[in-house]
Parts: structure tokens; C-alpha cells; sequence
């Protein structure tokens, strides 16, 4: 067994906020995601250029830095504005929420590109033959598409969530103590950067698990009724 | 806003550009080349096949790159000798080439799993077609699964191409200067943190701006057969026509 | 109590023996010593956060807490954008290098070496503006540079003297190294020691810690640390009169 | 030359289109073609392959938009408008889909959505567009697919169904929506002669209810049968329309003899 | 009952099928069907929809492995094996591409690559299986797609043809390979009188340079005039077989007169 120096709490600690940021932050990208693509395939010129717009910018910049524009920038700029005013407030952003958001933001324009890519696979007629029946645009996306999407969309999104987990380490710069951070506290503290590296191996590893088994499942579901060659 | 530092910064910050779209030009271009033969033996039944490549992916996907380049460089200094003896500590000894490796391991793990899925939706009629006339496994991979998965891939590969070209600024914690070094290494002299990070977020900006472009002309070029035939340019090139985004468009929103 | 001024201290938690996290939690160390002795001088009421390195100062003009105590070395460039106080302790700066190389510790003698130095400290600067012609390579942290040294990527490493002393040469991995060359302490690059950050303007807070500072000193709370971390005084030449 | 159709102007017409034109880039694949049905009116249409067919159905339910020309469906207008780009547009997408749910539509590929079972394809339908209690719903269902004869397979994909019965189960899905106006295209393509029978049994059924039909088929037994007009497209044109008995005894387009003369 | 095919079990003999099972599950879709083919052979396979007829196509060209049975193509046993499992599979992948590049098969949904033009998909096979040099291929591909009246459509893609075109895409690109044996899916489903004449003369033509045919069909006219030999499937099994004029007039089986009987 690893000797964590009694670091394991740490690390256990660490854990359950990567884990609660990278559920949230998920979340709000599946919810962006499909917001982005519905937009990059609008007619609507506004839309698109939006969608457009948001997936080039957030995909270019780097994390770090929107991470430090959002959570540092904005409350400076606005107090700095509120103090010549005479006011002088402390706008005190909830680093979870600065974090989950951020980084639901950020990964949303990743998984915009997995949704287009998947709606584009899907066959046209399957759509034509919803709107032949009356269905409205909104009722076709959800009964026909949506369902159906996911067959092409999950290896995509599963490399996003991977990725996304692991850049949650970011939000370390904030303040909130994730897995990589406290692994690197300790490691410091210790000096056996070696150990607690690897210990944090493991338990992404272990995350990882637990994802690809449960995305293998929604690989299953998402294609039934299909034949595979 | 301290303008003169951004000025003073513009040079040095291209210079660390330059080493960063080096960086991920090599390892994109490697790693793509070793993922086609990893998602092949992904996709196979014989478990001699995947389950190695099952191994790989799950281990690069599943930790962070940050720790695989540390794992990789500190790692491979603390077997100096035995990589001696080997002959290779002259390459390990350098980071520009520690840096190429691993992101191209990993990057070869993430494309590889992206192919996976594509191979697995392309349309069952279309490889049974291609059965009936003969084609070896081979040349129906080479043929017909492959250019169609590429296709369906593009999407989704044109982030990692980007998740990439971001992820470089990691290489800076083995000693490189790339993009996020050099602008690392500005903020600690001058602290105008936001300055200097604009202006390399805008860097990093056009370069990705330009990738994104690339991949705008190829999936464009692709996707011939998904556009409605316009205007009196012949099809062959899948040139011309309704730009993707409006082909796109009439997939989700048949009138 | 009630009255009591609060402050909020920011610090990294990340830099032994200055300040870290020891297995309980805790936050300990020698800069978190003098930052709760100082506070209790000063009759504050002070609270730690716990912020990256990276995001410090950021953190500090966006008032997510009033001071840092982290070991930040006082210079003209950290002082465009924050005040200091007083220094709370100065050592010099020093190279390392595998016993025995015979090295010529001059620009001139290191020319070509290659040299390892954590990044965003007063040694790369210094290193930059006094040894052109190393090859300097910058890592994110001290350890990481000093296991380069030990793996031979680097021929020599530069830090503060305390922190090799302490986090390398003392270690395991530090055996068959050693100090080499002069002590390094030019206040054009090594400032004048590390010190207390505050945000521009905030002279009450800034003059309340440098008085408080200035107490501990006197009342032997300052050795008391020291002693318990170091054999040797930290705290360096007292003050230039006026700076 | 195409012969203007005499346009049934009345309310109580079931179809009315006029002058339909639509163009796939340089390719004019409908040059004005104009129709009406009456209820109860089936009508057979007729045309070589690639004579436009196919895209005027799709344009009947605005699957693709007529480049210009007007469609009403029960006296009522689909409005359409231009788009800045001279694009011609429905200008109501809420009216176009209240029509298209009163109109039912057997595809020449079928279109049946591949992640659903075949009663779930028949009931998906009436159940979410036509708001139909899902227990209706399914006993429908099972009387349509019964009808067609795959009540077997009411849990099979589509794609662990063979040709005919994916057709089957196409054509149940577009009955399972009792609509007034229904476009079949080639419905009995795949079918062996026992279920075409069978098939067009059903369309004389649904005529008898009132429910108007445009079929397109190639099988001409169907179209001097069943149908009461017949309709032969020629390259983008109407060529040839009238009662079957007429149509077939009396052809006045050399093209439509033509056609018909290669008949086995 | 269904009777035992006599197998030619000479070397000429263009196709031998004996005693071919195939089950999706619990549902046995093929029960022992046998037949045999010497060259410029047309058998018209008829037969209720879901009876089996794609499925036995599929088994000869090894796209469904046959859960037991055997097949030789051109004299050549196509040898099985068992994997632990117990379930039957082609023992030499080498052979079974080797014999599939001498089987043309068009299939009941076409099947063409959505991602190639008409004429990509027509050449890809020769070139890149036969090895035809492309200039060559190319030429041969514009004489087939002339041959179904295509030459016009020679850069579309599939998407944008209209279902009978698709239809003869398909055809082609089997033509282009120019099989010794080919298997025909309801060639001709989707096509109109006309060109449904057009492509059963393509098919007498081919008999007549010697190829071999097995044509799936609901065409009865075909059946009866061009076919050298009939077989009604059902329910998996061979109901009724020989030349068509006999199958015709005098037919054996009760299920044979039934399915005949509703002939339009
Ligand atoms: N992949 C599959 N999984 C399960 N059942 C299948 C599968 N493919 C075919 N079947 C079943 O096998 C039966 C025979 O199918 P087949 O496609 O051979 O019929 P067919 O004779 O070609 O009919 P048709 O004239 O309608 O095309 C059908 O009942 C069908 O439901
Ligand atoms: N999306 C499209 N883009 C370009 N051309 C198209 C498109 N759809 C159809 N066409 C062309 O329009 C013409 C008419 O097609 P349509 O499908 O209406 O024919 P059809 O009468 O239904 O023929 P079939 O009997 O073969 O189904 C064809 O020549 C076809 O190539
Ligand atoms: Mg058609
Ligand atoms: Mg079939």
C-alpha cells in the first residue's frame, strides 16, 4: 500500500470536490452543449453567429485564463467601478459557483462540436418522416432526435467528461482544494511528489472506471434496435 | 491597462507561440497516425488485440496529462542508469522530447476512442455492400469504414485538436517556454496578470481560430454527400453549394 | 472578540518549511508563526485562505483577502501593484551544485551551464539579468528543479539559500551536493527580504503590520520562531534607516 | 405540352395545388405542376422514374418548399413568404405542422425511426402530436399493424424487419394517424402480390371512408382499379389526366402510351 | 412439405445450396432450403414478404453466416467452421472474399456509399477489389450507368437521387463487377414499367453470356418469361420449384395456387 504520511483525508477531500465541480460543470455543458449546436444549425443568422462565436472564443482561449478573468477580473473591475462611486462592497464570488460554471461553460463548446457532428449523422429521413407527422421542431428534436443523438454523441461526450474531470484541477487557482491540489499540498508538504502523483493516478484511474463502465452501458442503450457492423 | 507591457510582451510571447504550435503540430500528427491502428485493434474481437489497447487508452484518458508529463520526465530522471544502459536517457534527457511523447501517447488515446465510436455508427448496409463485392477487411476498412468514420469523427477530433494545442501550455512545468511559459515568466517580472494573459489568450485565440478553419474547409470538403446539390458546381469535390453550417442546418430543422 | 479588526490572510500552504499543510490539516510553518504572532500584536483577527501561487495576487486585488504571508520577497516589480511592509526575514540566495566540479562561479566561468530556477522568483530575474549566458530553465516549483540537479538535466540550481538547505541538501536525494559560490543578496533583484502584501493605499493596515512586526522583534516572539525552525538568524541585516 | 388542371376552387376540395414549381440547383425537376383532389378522391399518379414524383408529395406536406406555386389542404392556404435571399418560405411553421398532422405519409424509404419498435413507431405519432391517451393509442396501433399483418413483429427494430415488412409497418404508422389526406409513395414497392392485394384493399377502404389519397405507384392494376383519376408525370409536367377508364382506353400523350406500352 | 432440391453436385454446377438453416434468434427463418444453379441459370425466387427470401441471398454470400448447410460457388465449397461457442463461421476469410468478388449482389435497400458519387460508387469495387486500371473501370462504369439510363446522374451522391435511381446505382455497380453469379433483391421494386422492361432485358442479356442469376422478385411477368427456373419460399422452406411453365400452370402446392391467386 501507498504510505500517504496520513495525507489520505486530503486527498479523500479532494476527491469529492473534483467530483461535485466536474458533475455540475458536465451538466451545464450537456445543457450549453445542446444549446450550441441547436444554435450552429439554427437558420436563425443571430443564433449561428452566436453558437459561432461562443465555441471559437471559449474553445481559443485557455481555461486558466477565463478562469482568472471570471473569478478575479470581474469582482475587481466591478468593485474598482462601485469604489469610484464611493461604494466600497466586496462582490464575493462562490468559488463553486465560479468554478462549475467556468468550466461548464468552457466544455460546453466542446461538447456543441460532439452534438453537431452527432445530428449530422443522423439520417435525414428519420426527421423528415417526425415533421411529415406533424411534430413541431421542438417535439422532433426531443422524440426523434434527442433519443438518437446520443448514439453518435457518447464516445465524444465521454472523451469530453474525461478531459473535463481532470480540468477541473484548475479551479485550484480559486481557492477550491481539488484532488491535484491537495495531492500536491501534501506532496510538497512530504516531498514524495513521486507517491502522491501516482496516489492521485489511482483515483482518477478509479473515476475513469466507474465513467467507462457507465458510459459503456449508455453506449449500449443508445444503440439498440441498431445493426452493427 | 499597462499598454507598453503588452507591447514589450508581443515578441517574446510569438516566440513561445512558435515552440507551442511546433509542439502540437508533431504530436497531432504522430498521434493521429498511431491512433488509426489503435482504434483498429480497439475494435476487434480478438481480446490479443483490444484489451492491451483497452489498457493504453484507459490509462491515458483516465489520468491527467499534467501528472503523465511529470510521471514521464521526473519519472525517466530517476532511472537515469537504467535508461543509460538502454541508450536512451539522451532523448529522455531533454524535454522537448518528453513533451512530444507524451502528448502524443496521449492524444493517440483520445483520437483513438473517438475513431472507436465512428467506426461503430457507420451505417451496417454500407460495410455489407462493400462485403458482397469482395473487399478483404482490409481494403473495407481502407475503403469505406475509415473515410466514412473520418467523417463522422471530424467534429468531435477537431477538439482534441484544440483540447490539445491548449493542453501544451503543461509542457511549461518541464522547462519549456512555449506560449504559457513565456507569458508565465512576463507576469512574474511585471505582474500585470491580466495584460499579458489577454494578450496570450489572444494568441492562443487566432491560433486556434486557424485550426478551427482548417477543419471548417475539411469537413466541408467531406461533406458533399449531407449538402443539398446547388448551383451548377459539380459534386465531385464537394465544393461550392450551401456552406456546412446550412446543410447542417436543414438536418435538424427539415422545413 | 467582537472589536477585534478582521483581516484575512492569504497564503499558499505549498513552501516548506515557510508554510504548508502538515497531515492534520493544519497550516503551519514558519511565515504562519509570524503571521499569527504579528496578528496578535497588531490585536487583529486574522483568518488564512489558502490561495495557488499563481492566483495570489490576483486574489489579493480582488479582495478575496487583505495581506499575504507566503514569504514574497519585497521588489520594485511586485510594488507596482501591491505595498509591502516592513521585511519579516532575508536570507540570501545561493547555487548548488554536485560536490566536487570545480566550478567558476562567475558569469563569465558558468557561461553555457545549465541552470534550474523555479519560476516567478526574484532568482530568475536575477539569474536573467546577471548570467546571460546560462541556459536557464524555469520549473514550476523548487523541488522539481532540484530533481533535475539530481537526474543531470541541470549542472546547478538556484534558490534561497534556506529553502535548498532545508528541502534539498539536507534530504536524501540532496547527498554528494553542495552550496557553491558566494552568498547572493542584492536588493536591485533580492529586494529587501520577503514582507507583508497589501493592497494599494491600505496604509492603516500596512503600517499596523510593520509596527507589529517591529514588536515581535523586540519582544523576543521573533527568536522564539526562529529558533524553533532555523539555527541560524533569518531575519538578515536589520533595515536600511528610511526604506 | 402540360395541360392546365381544372383547379377545384370550393372549400370542400380535400387538396388544391397550382402551378408547383421546384428546382434542385440547375435542375428543374417540377415545372408547374397543379392538382386537386375532392374527398374520397383517390388518385393515382404515375411517371418515370426520376420524373418528379416523389418531390411533389414532399412538396404537397412542404418537405421541400416549392420554389413557387400554392398549396391548400381542406380550403385552407399554406401561406408561404419570401425570405430576403428570394428563398420562398412557409410563413407559418405552427400552421404548417397543424396540416401536416392531417396529413399521413408512407415514404419510398420508409424513414421509420430506427430507435424505436415498431409499435412504438405507430404510436409515437398520435400519441405526442395528436395527444391520444397512450392505451388508445396502442389499441390502434395493434388494429393497424394487425390490418397490414405484422402483429407479431410489434417489438422487432426496423432493422431486424425484412423489406416488405418494414414497408408494413410504414404504412401502419401513417394509418395509425386516421388522417384526412394521405400521400403513399410506391407503398406496395416491396410487397408480394398476396399483400399488395391486401394493401389496396385497405385504400379502397380508406376512400370509402372519405379520406382522400395520392398514390404514387407503378402498379398500373392499382391505377385502373382503385383509383379514381389518374395523373402521369412527365419530366417535371402533368402529361396525361382523367378517370382511369379514360386514361387508359383513350390516351391522348404519345409519351403515356409509350409508357404504357412496355407494360409485361 | 418441402421436397429435397436435386443438387447438382457436378463441378459446372454455378451454385450449389444444400440444406441451409439460418435462425435470428428463436425464430427460424430458413429450414433447410437446397438449390442448385449451372451457368446461365435465372431463378426467380418468389415468396411471401418476411418468408425468408433476402435472408437465403445473404446466406450464399456468406453476409449471414448459414447456422448450418453448405455452399459452393463455381464448384467451390465454402468450408465452415465451429467456433467453441458452437457457432458456425467461414474458416478462411481469404476465400470467402475471394468468392464474393465473383458474386454481385444488389441488395432490397441498395445500400449505396453515401459518401461517393454514382460514379465513385460504381468504380470503387473494380478498382480497388479486381484491380481494373481507373481509366478502364471508368469506362466500363459510364457503359453500365448508360445502360440503366443513369449516364446523366454520373456526380450526384445518393442523397440526391430519386428512389428508382438509387435503384439503378445499385444495379450498376453490381454490373460493373461483372460477376459469374449474380443475386438480385427485388431489382426492380422501385422502378417504373418501363424501366422495369428495361432492366429484365439486361438480365436476359447477361443469361445469355452464360452468368448465373438469382433473382428475388414480386414480378410475376418476369418470373414467367425470362426465368429458366422458379422457387416459391415459405416460411423457409421450398414450396414449389421448376420451370416456370410448369410452376405456372400445373403448380403443386396449395400455398403456391393461393399466393398466385391474388394476382392483380
Ligand atoms: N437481423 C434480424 N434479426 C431478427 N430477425 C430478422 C433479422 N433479419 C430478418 N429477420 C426476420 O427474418 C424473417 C425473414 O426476413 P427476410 O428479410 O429474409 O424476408 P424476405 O423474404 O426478404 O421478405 P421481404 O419480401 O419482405 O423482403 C422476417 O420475419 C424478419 O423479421
Ligand atoms: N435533394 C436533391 N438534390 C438534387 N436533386 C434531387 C434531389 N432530390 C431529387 N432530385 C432529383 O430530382 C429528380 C426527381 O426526383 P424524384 O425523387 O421526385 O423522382 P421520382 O419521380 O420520385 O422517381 P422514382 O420513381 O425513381 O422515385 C431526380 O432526377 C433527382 O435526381
Ligand atoms: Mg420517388
Ligand atoms: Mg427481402
Amino acid at each position: 500500500m501507498l504510505d500517504l504520511k496520513g495525507y489520505g483525508w486530503m486527498l479523500w477531500d479532494g476527491v469529492q470536490v473534483t467530483l461535485s465541480v466536474g458533475v455540475c460543470a458536465m451538466a451545464l455543458a450537456l445543457v450549453m452543449g445542446l444549446l450550441g449546436a441547436w444554435g450552429k444549425m439554427s437558420k436563425s443568422k443571430a443564433a449561428h453567429t452566436a453558437a459561432d462565436t461562443y465555441t471559437t472564443v471559449i474553445r481559443g482561449v485557455p481555461e486558466l485564463i477565463l478562469i482568472l478573468i471570471v473569478y478575479y477580473g470581474t469582482p475587481t473591475l466591478i468593485q474598482g467601478v462601485l469604489e469610484s462611486f464611493g461604494n466600497d462592497t466586496i462582490i464575493d464570488i462562490n468559488p463553486f459557483l465560479a468554478g462549475s460554471v467556468t468550466i461548464g461553460f468552457i466544455y460546453g463548446a466542446f461538447a456543441t462540436e460532439v452534438f453537431r457532428g452527432a445530428f449530422l449523422a443522423i439520417d435525414k429521413g428519420q426527421i423528415e418522416a417526425a415533421r411529415a407527422y406533424g411534430m413541431s421542431r421542438s417535439l422532433a428534436f426531443r422524440r426523434i432526435l434527442l433519443p438518437q443523438v446520443w448514439r453518435f454523441a457518447l464516445p465524444g461526450l465521454g472523451n469530453v467528461w474525461m478531459v473535463l474531470i481532470k480540468a477541473t484541477a484548475l479551479i485550484s487557482v480559486i481557492q477550491l482544494p481539488e484532488l491535484l491540489r491537495n495531492a500536491d499540498i501534501a506532496a510538497r508538504a512530504v516531498r514524495l511528489p513521486f507517491t502522491f502523483y501516482f496516489a492521485a493516478s489511482l483515483i482518477y484511474l478509479a473515476i475513469t472506471i466507474v465513467s467507462m463502465l457507465a458510459l459503456q452501458r449508455a453506449e449500449v442503450w443508445a444503440n439498440r434496435g441498431i445493426r452493427r457492423a | 491597462m499597462d499598454f507598453d507591457v503588452i507591447i514589450d510582451s508581443i515578441p517574446k510571447l510569438l516566440d513561445g507561440a512558435v515552440l507551442t504550435i511546433e509542439i502540437t503540430a508533431l504530436s497531432v500528427a504522430i498521434g493521429l497516425a498511431f491512433s488509426i491502428p489503435l482504434a483498429l485493434m480497439r475494435v476487434s474481437q480478438n481480446p490479443a488485440l483490444w484489451m492491451p489497447v483497452y489498457g493504453y487508452i484507459f490509462y491515458f484518458r483516465g489520468t491527467p496529462l499534467l501528472v503523465q508529463i511529470f510521471l514521464i520526465y521526473y519519472g525517466s530522471g530517476q532511472f537515469r542508469e537504467q535508461f543509460e544502459a538502454l541508450g536512451i536517457w539522451q532523448y529522455f534527457r531533454e524535454p522537448y522530447f518528453c513533451a512530444v511523447l507524451t502528448l502524443t501517447l496521449n492524444t493517440a488515446a483520445y483520437t483513438a476512442e473517438i475513431l472507436r465510436g465512428a467506426i461503430r455508427a457507420v451505417s451496417f448496409g454500407e460495410v455489407e455492400a462493400a462485403r458482397a463485392c469482395g473487399m478483404s477487411r482490409g481494403l473495407l476498412y481502407r475503403r469505406i469504414i475509415l473515410p466514412k468514420a473520418f467523417r463522422l469523427a471530424l467534429p468531435a477530433y477537431s477538439n482534441e485538436v484544440v483540447f490539445l494545442f491548449q493542453a501544451t501550455s503543461l509542457v511549461s512545468i518541464i522547462t519549456l517556454l512555449d506560449l504559457t511559459g513565456v507569458a508565465r515568466i512576463i507576469v512574474a517580472r511585471s505582474f500585470a496578470v491580466y495584460e499579458v494573459y489577454i494578450t496570450a489568450g489572444i494568441i492562443y485565440l487566432i491560433v486556434t481560430y486557424g485550426i478551427l478553419y482548417i477543419f471548417r474547409k475539411v469537413e466541408h470538403r467531406l461533406s458533399g454527400h449531407l449538402r443539398e446539390r446547388a448551383g451548377a458546381v459539380p459534386a465531385i469535390a464537394g465544393k461550392g453549394g450551401i456552406p456546412a453550417g446550412q446543410a447542417a442546418a436543414d438536418a435538424i430543422a427539415v422545413r | 472578540s467582537a472589536d477585534m479588526k478582521k483581516v484575512r490572510v492569504g497564503t499558499e500552504g505549498a513552501y516548506p518549511p515557510f508554510n504548508s499543510i502538515d497531515s492534520d490539516g493544519k497550516l503551519v510553518g514558519f511565515d504562519i508563526d509570524i503571521a499569527n504572532a504579528v496578528c496578535e500584536a497588531a490585536k487583529y483577527d486574522c483568518e488564512f485562505v489558502v490561495q495557488d501561487w499563481d492566483g495570489i495576487i490576483p486574489g489579493l486585488l480582488a479582495k478575496k483577502y487583505d495581506a499575504i504571508i507566503a514569504s514574497m520577497s519585497i521588489t520594485e516589480e511586485r510594488k507596482k501593484k501591491v505595498d509591502f511592509t516592513d521585511k519579516y526575514y532575508n536570507t540570501p540566495a545561493k547555487f548548488v551544485a554536485k560536490a566536487g566540479m570545480g566550478l567558476d562561479i562567475s558569469p563569465a566561468g558558468l557561461k553555457g551551464k545549465s541552470v534550474g530556477v523555479q519560476r516567478a522568483t526574484i532568482h530568475e530575474n536575477f539569474l536573467r539579468d546577471n548570467f546571460p549566458g546560462m541556459d536557464i530553465r524555469v520549473y514550476a516549483t523548487q523541488d522539481e528543479a532540484n530533481a533535475d540537479l539530481g537526474s543531470g538535466r541541470v549542472d546547478l540550481v538556484m534558490a534561497d539559500s534556506v529553502a535548498l538547505l532545508e528541502g534539498f541538501l539536507e534530504t536524501d536525494a540532496g547527498k554528494g551536493f553542495e552550496f557553491v559560490g558566494p552568498d547572493y543578496n542584492e536588493p536591485k533583484w533580492h529586494g529587501l527580504g520577503a514582507g507583508i502584501a497589501v493592497r494599494k493605499g491600505e496604509d492603516d493596515l500596512r503600517m499596523g503590520l510593520s509596527k507589529a512586526i517591529t514588536m515581535i522583534r523586540e519582544n523576543g516572539t521573533y527568536k522564539k520562531i526562529n529558533d524553533k525552525y532555523f539555527d541560524f538568524d533569518v531575519y538578515g541585516k536589520p533595515p536600511a534607516p528610511g526604506s | 405540352m402540360a395541360q392546365a388542371a381544372t383547379v377545384a376552387t370550393t372549400a370542400d376540395a380535400a387538396l388544391v395545388c397550382e402551378d408547383i414549381h421546384k428546382s434542385f440547383g440547375p435542375l428543374e425537376v417540377l415545372k408547374g405542376v397543379s392538382l386537386a383532389a375532392r374527398e374520397g378522391d383517390v388518385i393515382a399518379m404515375l411517371g418515370s422514374s426520376g420524373s418528379g414524383k416523389s418531390t411533389f408529395l414532399r412538396c404537397i406536406n412542404l418537405l421541400e418548399t416549392p420554389d413557387s406555386g400554392r398549396v391548400s389542404v381542406g380550403g385552407e392556404l399554406i401561406r408561404m413568404t419570401k425570405t430576403r435571399g428570394g428563398k420562398s418560405v412557409p410563413a407559418d411553421h405552427d400552421q404548417v405542422d397543424r396540416i401536416r398532422a392531417r396529413l399521413g405519409m408512407v415514404f419510398q424509404q420508409f424513414n421509420l425511426w430506427s430507435h424505436m419498435t415498431v409499435l412504438q413507431n405507430v404510436i409515437e405519432a398520435p400519441v405526442h402530436v395528436l395527444k391520444v391517451p397512450k392505451a388508445a393509442a396502442i389499441d390502434r396501433a395493434k388494429a393497424v399493424l394487425d390490418k397490414v399483418g405484422l402483429s407479431d413483429k410489434l417489438d422487432f427494430y426496423p432493422s431486424h424487419l425484412s423489406g416488405g415488412q418494414q414497408q408494413r409497418a410504414a404504412i401502419a404508422r401513417a394509418l395509425a394517424m386516421e388522417p384526412a389526406l394521405m400521400l403513399f409513395d410506391e407503398p406496395t414497392s416491396a410487397l408480394d402480390p398476396e399483400l399488395v392485394g391486401e394493401v389496396l384493399r385497405v385504400i379502397r377502404q380508406l376512400a370509402e371512408e372519405g379520406r382522400t389519397m395520392i398514390v404514387v405507384t407503378h402498379e398500373m392494376g392499382f391505377a385502373r382499379e382503385v383509383s379514381s383519376e389518374v395523373v402521369f408525370l412527365h419530366e417535371g409536367r402533368i402529361e396525361e389526366q382523367g378517370p382511369p377508364k379514360e386514361v387508359f382506353g383513350n390516351p391522348k400523350s404519345e409519351r403515356f402510351r409509350q409508357f404504357m406500352a412496355s407494360n409485361l
